[in-house]
Order: C-alpha cells, then structure tokens, then sequence
C-alpha cells in the first residue's frame, strides 16, 4: 500500500555530490549523525560546504578527512575534551574557509530558508561576526526610534543529514529528547536524510505523536543504523563514549596519526565493521543508566 | 567546618549572592559553574529563579548533581520541556528577556567585550575557538550578563578582544547605547584572582574584591591593560560553611565543581 | 444501489477524484467536505495523502467519521502533533510546501479570485463575512486549489470579487505570475450545478462538466459573468456505489455530509 | 516560599484600562476566554481594540456590549450557526472600525512583537487586504529575482485574555490540547492573564511537561475558572453548549435582545451565577464523550 522510505546507508549518501551544502543536525555530544558521516567519507566526498548544529565530531571529522571546503560555525567544540582538534588544525592552517555565524544568524538564516524569503531580521548586536561574514550579514535600513537591524541571509543546505532515535517507514522521525535545530533544518534542506537506531510501527509512533518532531512529509531518507550516533549520545537510548571520544581527539593529534584512526574506524569499515571494531561490551556499556552518570 | 571549597565552588557561590528572586536565565551546554550557581541561589535567597536549557528547552529540573543542560535526564523533572524552534524568538531577538546570562571566554577585554571565536586573525587564527552560538545574543540583549573565567592571565585579561562575539561596554563610556543596545552589559567578572565590576562612567574594569591571599601587584601583572583601582579593595568573602553545605549536599552531591576546578 | 448521493456527498467524491498519491494538504477547521473528500482519497488512489489539521497540527487521524480538524480527539489517532508556532513558517510562508487546498468563499469571480472578507465597501460592508486567515496563503503558495461552493448563485458567481483575499489568476492571462506569485493558483469550481475550470491562455472560468438535469442556461443565469463554454461539455459523472460505500462505510460513518448538505 | 500568581477573576481585569488593546485566545469555539470576556463586560470596559485570534463568542460578546472601538479580524466566525452576529451587525453599520489581517499579518505581526522587531517580512500574495490596513501592510523593497514582499507591523497587545485546562499556582499553564495561537499571543503581550478549569500541583505539571506551552515566566496572572470557557469547548474536559451558542444567536438579532441576554448572563451574574443560570446537568452533559458526538 505504501512505498517505504528505508534506504542503506551507503544509498543514503550516494546522491550527495561534491561541492554539496551539507547541514549537519544534533547538538555537540547529543545525536551527532555519525553513521552517515562515515559513510560520506568512505564515499570520498570532497569540497563539501557545512552547515552544521553546534557540534563536535560530526563536523570535525569531516574536515579531518578532507571532504571539506568551507564550514559555518555556530559552536564547534569537544567541551570537557577541549578544542575541536580537526577544525582548529584545518582552521589554524588557514586551509579551511569558516563563516562564524551566532545563535541569530543561524536561527534567522535558516527561518528565512524555511520561509523562502532571502532574509531575516536580526538583532544588530555589534559584533565583528559582519565583518567577516558579509555574505551572511548586512545592515538594513531602520527609522528613528527602532533597534538597529540587521539582514542575515537565509541557509538552505542542499542536504541534511540528522540523527534521531527512532521512525517509522514512511518517514515519521521522534526524537526521545530535545530535537535542538534539527526541525529547522530539515525544513529548510533540499532533501533530508535521518538516520535512527530503530525502525517502530506506525502504531508505535501515534502512541507518543508529541514526539514526532520531523512528519512523513519532511523527511525524504531513513537510514537503520543501531548506535549510529556514536561516539555522541542518542538521547534515552544510550550515552555518549567518552573513552572514544579521547582516542579520538588523541588521534587527531596530527594528519598521519588522523589517516591512521580514519582507516582503522572509517574508510575500511562498513557500519557494522565499525560497531565491531568498538565492541560489543563496550557498547553495552553505554546502555542508559544513572550508574554510567560520574 | 567544610573542607576548604575549590576554585569552582568559590565562583559559584560568588556568583549564587549576587543573583536575585524571580529573575530569569538561560544556562547553556556544558556550564557546570553555572548551574551550580543558580541551583545554589534557588536554595538561598531566590527560590522562584527561573532558568531554562539554552539548547533543551527544559524548565527548571530539580536534581542534586550537575548534568549538562542538553542531557535528557532533565526532561523527567522540568516543569516545561519546549523545543529551541519555539524558545529561538526569546533567546535570539528578544529584548530585555533574560535578566542575566553567565559566560566564559577565550578573552575578555577592558570594557568587558568578550571572545570564544579566535586568537588572531579569524582568517588565519593563532587559536581557533569554539565559536559564538547564544553569546552575542546573551550579551546583547539580557538585563546584565557575569563573565566567569577559569584562569586569570594576559593572554585572557586584553586591552581589546580579538574578535568581538558578546558585547559589553564596547568602547566604554555610553558607546553601548549609542550602538543602539539596550541598557545592560556585563556587571562583574570573576577570575582565581578576584572579582572585577567597571566604573560608573568611564565603563572600564576595576578590581571590586581580592581573593584571599592575591595581591593587587598579582592582579596588575596578569592583566595586560590598566586596570582601575580605586582605594584599598577589600578581600572577597569566601563561602560560608553554610553555602558550602548546601552546595555538596544538593546542588553538586557527585562533587563535579571539586574535580573539575580544583 | 446506494441511496442517491446528497450534494455534499457528490462534492467530496468529485474532489476526491482530483487528489494524487502523495500529496500533502492542510484542512481548517470547519470543513467537513474537504475531510471526506481526503479521507475517501486515501481509501481510494492516494493512500499516502499527507494531511495536517491547520489549526491544530495533527497529521493524519484515523477517524471513520468527521470531525472538527481542531477537535482534541484527533489527536489520539494522529502520526504527529504539531503546535500552531511551529507551523506558521510552512503555511504562511513557504512557496509549494502544499500541493493542494480546498476553500469556501463568499464570492468566486471570473478568473477563480475568492472572498470571504466582505460583500460591499470594507468600511461599510453590505455583508460582513468572517475575514481571511489562512486562504490568501494557500491560494498564493499551494501548487493548487480547489473552491468549493454549495449554491451557484449570481452573488456568488461575480465578475469580480468586493474584496480580493485569495488570490486566483488575478486579472487573468499571466497576470498571477506577474504580480510574482508562484505557479498555481485555481484548478477547478465546484458547485450544484457543475464543475468549471479555467481556459489554458485568459485563464477565464469555463464550464468543465454539468451536473446532471441541470442545462447550460441555468449556469449562465446563476452566473454574473460570461462563462466560457466549448463545444458541449459533457455531465458530471456521478459517484459511483463503491465511492459512496466507502465514503458512508469508512469516512462518514455518521452521515454529516447528507445531514449538512442534503 | 513561593509567590502565587492566583488572582480572582474580577482581580485579573480590574487593572485594564479603557481603550486597552486586547489580545483573544483560543480557536473559534475552542478555549474561548469566556469567564475574563464576561468579567471584563461587567467591569464596563470601553473603546477595547480587540486582538483575537480567530475566535467566536469571545470578540462577537465583547462587541456586541459595547466594550470595543475597533477590532483586528483574522477569523471571526459561528460556523455552522452563521455568521458572528454582533461583530456583523457592528461592522456592516460602520460603528466599528475593522482591520483584516490575513494569516501571514497576524503570525508575522505576532511574532515581530515577539522579537521587539518593528515588522516582519511576509510574501505578498497580492490581496486586497494592505488597501484597507496600511497601518499593518506595506511594500518592502526586494531585488530582482526574489519574490514580493510585504512588511507587516508589530502586534503588541497591552494584555492578553487566555484559557488553558490546567495550571499551577506559579504560572504553568497546560494545554490539554491544541494550543493554537495561545503562545504566540502571550509572548508578545505585555501582560498575559490565563483562566483555567483547574489548578494542580507543580508535581502533576511536571509529570507531562511537553504539554506546559506557557511556562511560568511568561505568565502574570492565573485565574481559577472552572467551565470558564463556556460555551465553548475547553479541549478534554468539556465540549460546547450547542443549546446555547444557538440561544446567544439568537438573542443576537439586535440591540435590545442583546442587552436582554447580557443583563442575564453577564452583567448581573457572577460567575457563579453564571453557571447556575447555565444549570448543573447543562454542564454535567457536556462532559467529554464519544456520545456527545452527533
């Protein structure tokens, strides 16, 4: 009766071209869509524009890898582990391209993508973000008595890739926790691509609809893909590993001993390779518990 | 008597005095100092503080320890679980919302400016940071914001920041207004070192209290701009065995704050 | 053979017939036709019609019978729920974000412009009607819309409307895109008397088919304008037993269609 | 330790002012402030510039007794009992002064006074409505190539009448069921006044949380009133009085049948009274169920 929205992974990224405006959804250590993410690199994506969430090893492993040309960056950061050690070498390096843009500029931008309008009203708050964002911020006139504005370009990523907890085949996404932006940026991507750890009834999904942060009619592409939001956490269902998290910022001390982490745990690792390579009692592990809470 | 407090207890408890009844915040991610202050302060003297998750949406959680604010064990206990879709007008726009917002830095300046984008060139930086986020916003638009930071040292204590991402008093004097933002500002900082406030007039920083056992030397040497000092400035009151107690016993029973900042 | 189709039933059916798998409509609050032309849609050609309550955010109920679409009820059975602030940007904003509406008016006029503000001068109206909400959006954003009326009158069918709040094909021709409207705009009229649509290049309301026992010149005299009419069109085909089976069986359990529009 | 935010009804409305403009929850003939729209007629308010969402007897009553100067109409209707007849007799008369906004003018408006930005950009849709509301609609400037837009004014509302199912003591306000524009409307009003059928605990509030849409801080009063969105449906506890939403048609007629009905229903009864004259099993019958259903 119905056509299923179900795709593979490495399916989900096929269509992606180079030079594409990606959006990357989650919030730092919070549903980073990491299985879409290896498979993207393991696809060989290159000159990618990225939008991301704040976030921490999404984003950074992009541009570890080299699929990066140029980034926005609301908040990129490993918080407790210290700097994203990718997107501050490539950053540094004055290889990578970043648009800084702040709360406003992304949530007005992407309103104005959602909205087909070329812009939004912001705030302005004088900071230096125009200075070297001129394509993403620029003053609008204003009339005696009215706050100073500012225009923010509308974001309209050709692509989002999101993860969330679980859908059903036609496309119903829920999030068992806070959906941070990844609502907007659905709406204002192209085409959107979620990933979740489990696939559930329709009947599962009209059971709790207040959690139904993304509609059929949203979604293009659900990807299957247990634990694909690790290392970062999947709310409810499990918790971020923060042993992986420190090899891998221990891993991207520099390019070769990054090369060497991306081969073990990316290029020549399918999604189920990679769960294996982590192991089975450590994923265990990381099953929702107050005991896991230091 | 309490165990001496570490550094992250004493400026959560400075910053838990200086917080106010019924007033309104937001606390953003990984803001363990921050939290703690304000479940401190709805212990004491403001039991109706309301605070929100900057990215959860979660309204006023009651537990005993520190958890991130995007974590969703806040869920169960929050009064309002709203998603940051709805809270953007607020958090983004709107004016005068929020009476006070606390943040760290990379840099924080004469005129209470403050920097989490890059050291350097934002082209080609010497450090790249994490970026700006609720920042600009929480600096511009909220009643009064604190500036709370770790280390206390010339590479973070600047004459101007490097990149302005939250703006505090801009150039001093009334340049904030004539910017066009609304009244506000940041109203204190606090660092290892002490607690700064700016002069009425001329917006720049001055030393408000000494930490025990800092001298006013220490605190001009670590600090790579003028910094006013206006008579002797007293030593800052450290916690009371009180708020101590009520900190480790409600507000951070895992003893994050000790660990964390030592 | 099922009981003779009321006028309702036979508006829902025709509508129904229009509908293709897939699509995505948004319905108001008061409009019974409009849901069972939907609901019967989905049992028959567009299983996977995606349909949200405007008002009140709920996608896709499952009831055997209709309801309000702002009726609390809908939300047991609904796949999500989504909350008014949340859906502004797609309804009031988003350029195709629907593929279709069905609408109601107090007048349609010759080039498919729909009213339902007022009847006469705004300031000192003759009839004052309930005003817009959300019809200017979906007749200017949807890729389509339908108007669906149940008399055929010369109030009704005027040459131009009082008060324009749902945009049609404006002054005809390619005046829609013109004025920097997307593509779309009205694809068919639906009344007792028959079924009209629009000429391909002035975009004027002609006579697509005749209801049955209704003859050329009653649609000419309950029309103000002049109605463009080629050759002979043919009647309307009327539901068929299976349509109005499952319409009555699944749809309109409750017979609200007969009792409303008999 | 806590400050409650309950108030009576007559205490909620004592403090607005003549030529106040007032914002209308609610949704045609769901959640209809109806107990505040009767304590506010009895107060002898006048001039009101009404704001309400689309609504029915709550605007229509406060016209209808002469509470109102002038009205923003999105959706003022009786549905399947006609049109709202005061609201169209004073309208068609020229008595009241009318401003049309259309859906965009209204969630734009609202959500510009939300933001404290002096407007929003909305398409425009070619519509007749700025013709008659220049005040709320006029052109902006766009470039080649991107789509026509209007500006619409700021909606600030001085106060805003609301009713919820259930609140606590501090402001958490639930819906238990659609909210409509009821969070929209708050935000953007200056003081914001709620009615519900029922007060709870804190601890029965937390326990669905997803359903608090007005959380404390955006709420200044609480008001309990039980049915006090009668005759229209208050979304799980009790549906409309169809009985009487025909006998206030019908006491609509003119001027002097009205006056009739307000003497009896609103200007010499307390709300208690009120629900009297209404009579018990009027009120016990419109509980919630499937057979109350036609």
């Amino acid at each position: 009766m119905t056509k299923s929205k179900i795709v593979s992974v490495d399916e989900a990224v096929a269509e992606i071209p180079d030079g594409a405006k990606v959006a990357l959804g989650g919030w730092i250590f919070n549903s980073q869509p990491m299985a879409l993410v290896r498979a993207l690199i393991r696809k060989g994506a290159r000159d990618l524009h990225l939008i991301p969430a704040p976030g921490s090893i999404a984003p950074d492993m992009l541009i570890g890898a080299g699929c990066v040309a140029s980034t926005v960056c609301v908040f990129i950061s490993f918080e407790q582990f210290g700097l994203a050690p990718n997107f501050r070498r490539h950053a540094e390096s004055g290889a990578l391209k970043v648009y800084d843009l702040d709360g406003p500029g992304i949530a007005g931008g992407l309103r104005a993508g959602i909205c087909d309008l070329p812009y939004m009203p912001v705030p302005d708050l004088g900071t230096d973000l125009p200075k070297f964002a001129p394509e993403h911020y620029w003053p609008l006139p204003s009339k005696p008595g009215e706050r100073k504005m500012l225009a923010v370009a509308a974001v309209k990523p050709d692509v989002c890739l999101l993860h969330a907890q679980q859908a059903d085949e036609h496309g119903n996404v829920q999030h068992l926790g806070p959906p941070f932006f990844d609502a907007m940026i659905a709406q204002a991507s192209r085409r959107v691509i979620v990933s979740v750890d489990r696939i559930v009834s329709t009947d599962t999904i009209r059971r709790s609809n207040h959690l139904t942060k993304l509609p059929s009619a949203m979604v293009d592409a659900i990807v299957e893909a247990p634990f694909g939001a690790h290392p970062t956490t999947s709310p409810s269902l499990y918790r971020s590993d923060e042993a992986h998290l420190k090899e891998y910022v221990k891993s991207s001390a520099g390019a070769e001993a990054f090369s060497f982490y991306l081969d073990r745990y990316v290029r020549n690792a399918s999604s189920s390779a990679y769960l294996d390579a982590i192991g089975g009692s450590r994923l265990a592990a990381l099953a929702v518990s107050e005991t896991n809470l230091k | 008597m309490a165990a001496h407090p570490s550094l992250g207890e004493t400026l959560a408890v400075l910053l838990a005095r200086d917080i106010a009844d019924g007033e309104k915040v937001i606390i953003g991610t990984n803001s363990d100092i921050q939290l703690a202050a304000c479940n401190l302060a709805r212990r004491l003297q403001a039991p109706r503080l309301w605070w929100i998750s900057g990215p959860g949406g979660m309204v006023n959680p009651t537990r005993d320890h520190l958890l991130s604010t995007a974590d969703y064990e806040n869920v169960e206990s929050a009064e309002s679980w709203m998603d940051l879709p709805v809270m953007i007008d607020f958090i983004d726009w709107k004016v005068h919302f929020f009476d006070f917002a606390i943040l760290s830095a990379l840099q924080v300046d004469r005129f209470g400016n403050i920097n989490t984008v890059v050291v350097g060139d934002q082209r080609k930086p010497r450090v790249r940071g994490p970026g700006t986020v609720g920042i600009s916003a929480l600096c511009g638009l909220a009643k009064r914001f604190y500036v709370c930071l770790t280390r206390h040292d010339r590479s973070a204590f600047v004459p101007r920041v490097d990149f302005l991402c939250g703006p505090g008093h801009m150039e001093g004097g009334d340049s904030r207004e004539r910017m066009g933002l609304p009244p506000g500002g940041p109203r204190l900082v606090l660092s290892p070192l002490g607690v700064f406030d700016f002069a009425p007039d001329s917006k720049a920083m001055r030393v408000k209290s000494i930490s025990p056992g800092v001298s006013l030397e220490q605190i001009r040497d670590a600090t790579a701009f003028d910094i006013v000092v206006e008579g002797t400035p007293p030593v800052t009151t450290m916690p009371t065995d009180h708020e101590l107690e009520l900190l480790r016993k409600h507000v951070d029973r895992r003893g994050d704050l000790r660990r964390k900042f030592p």
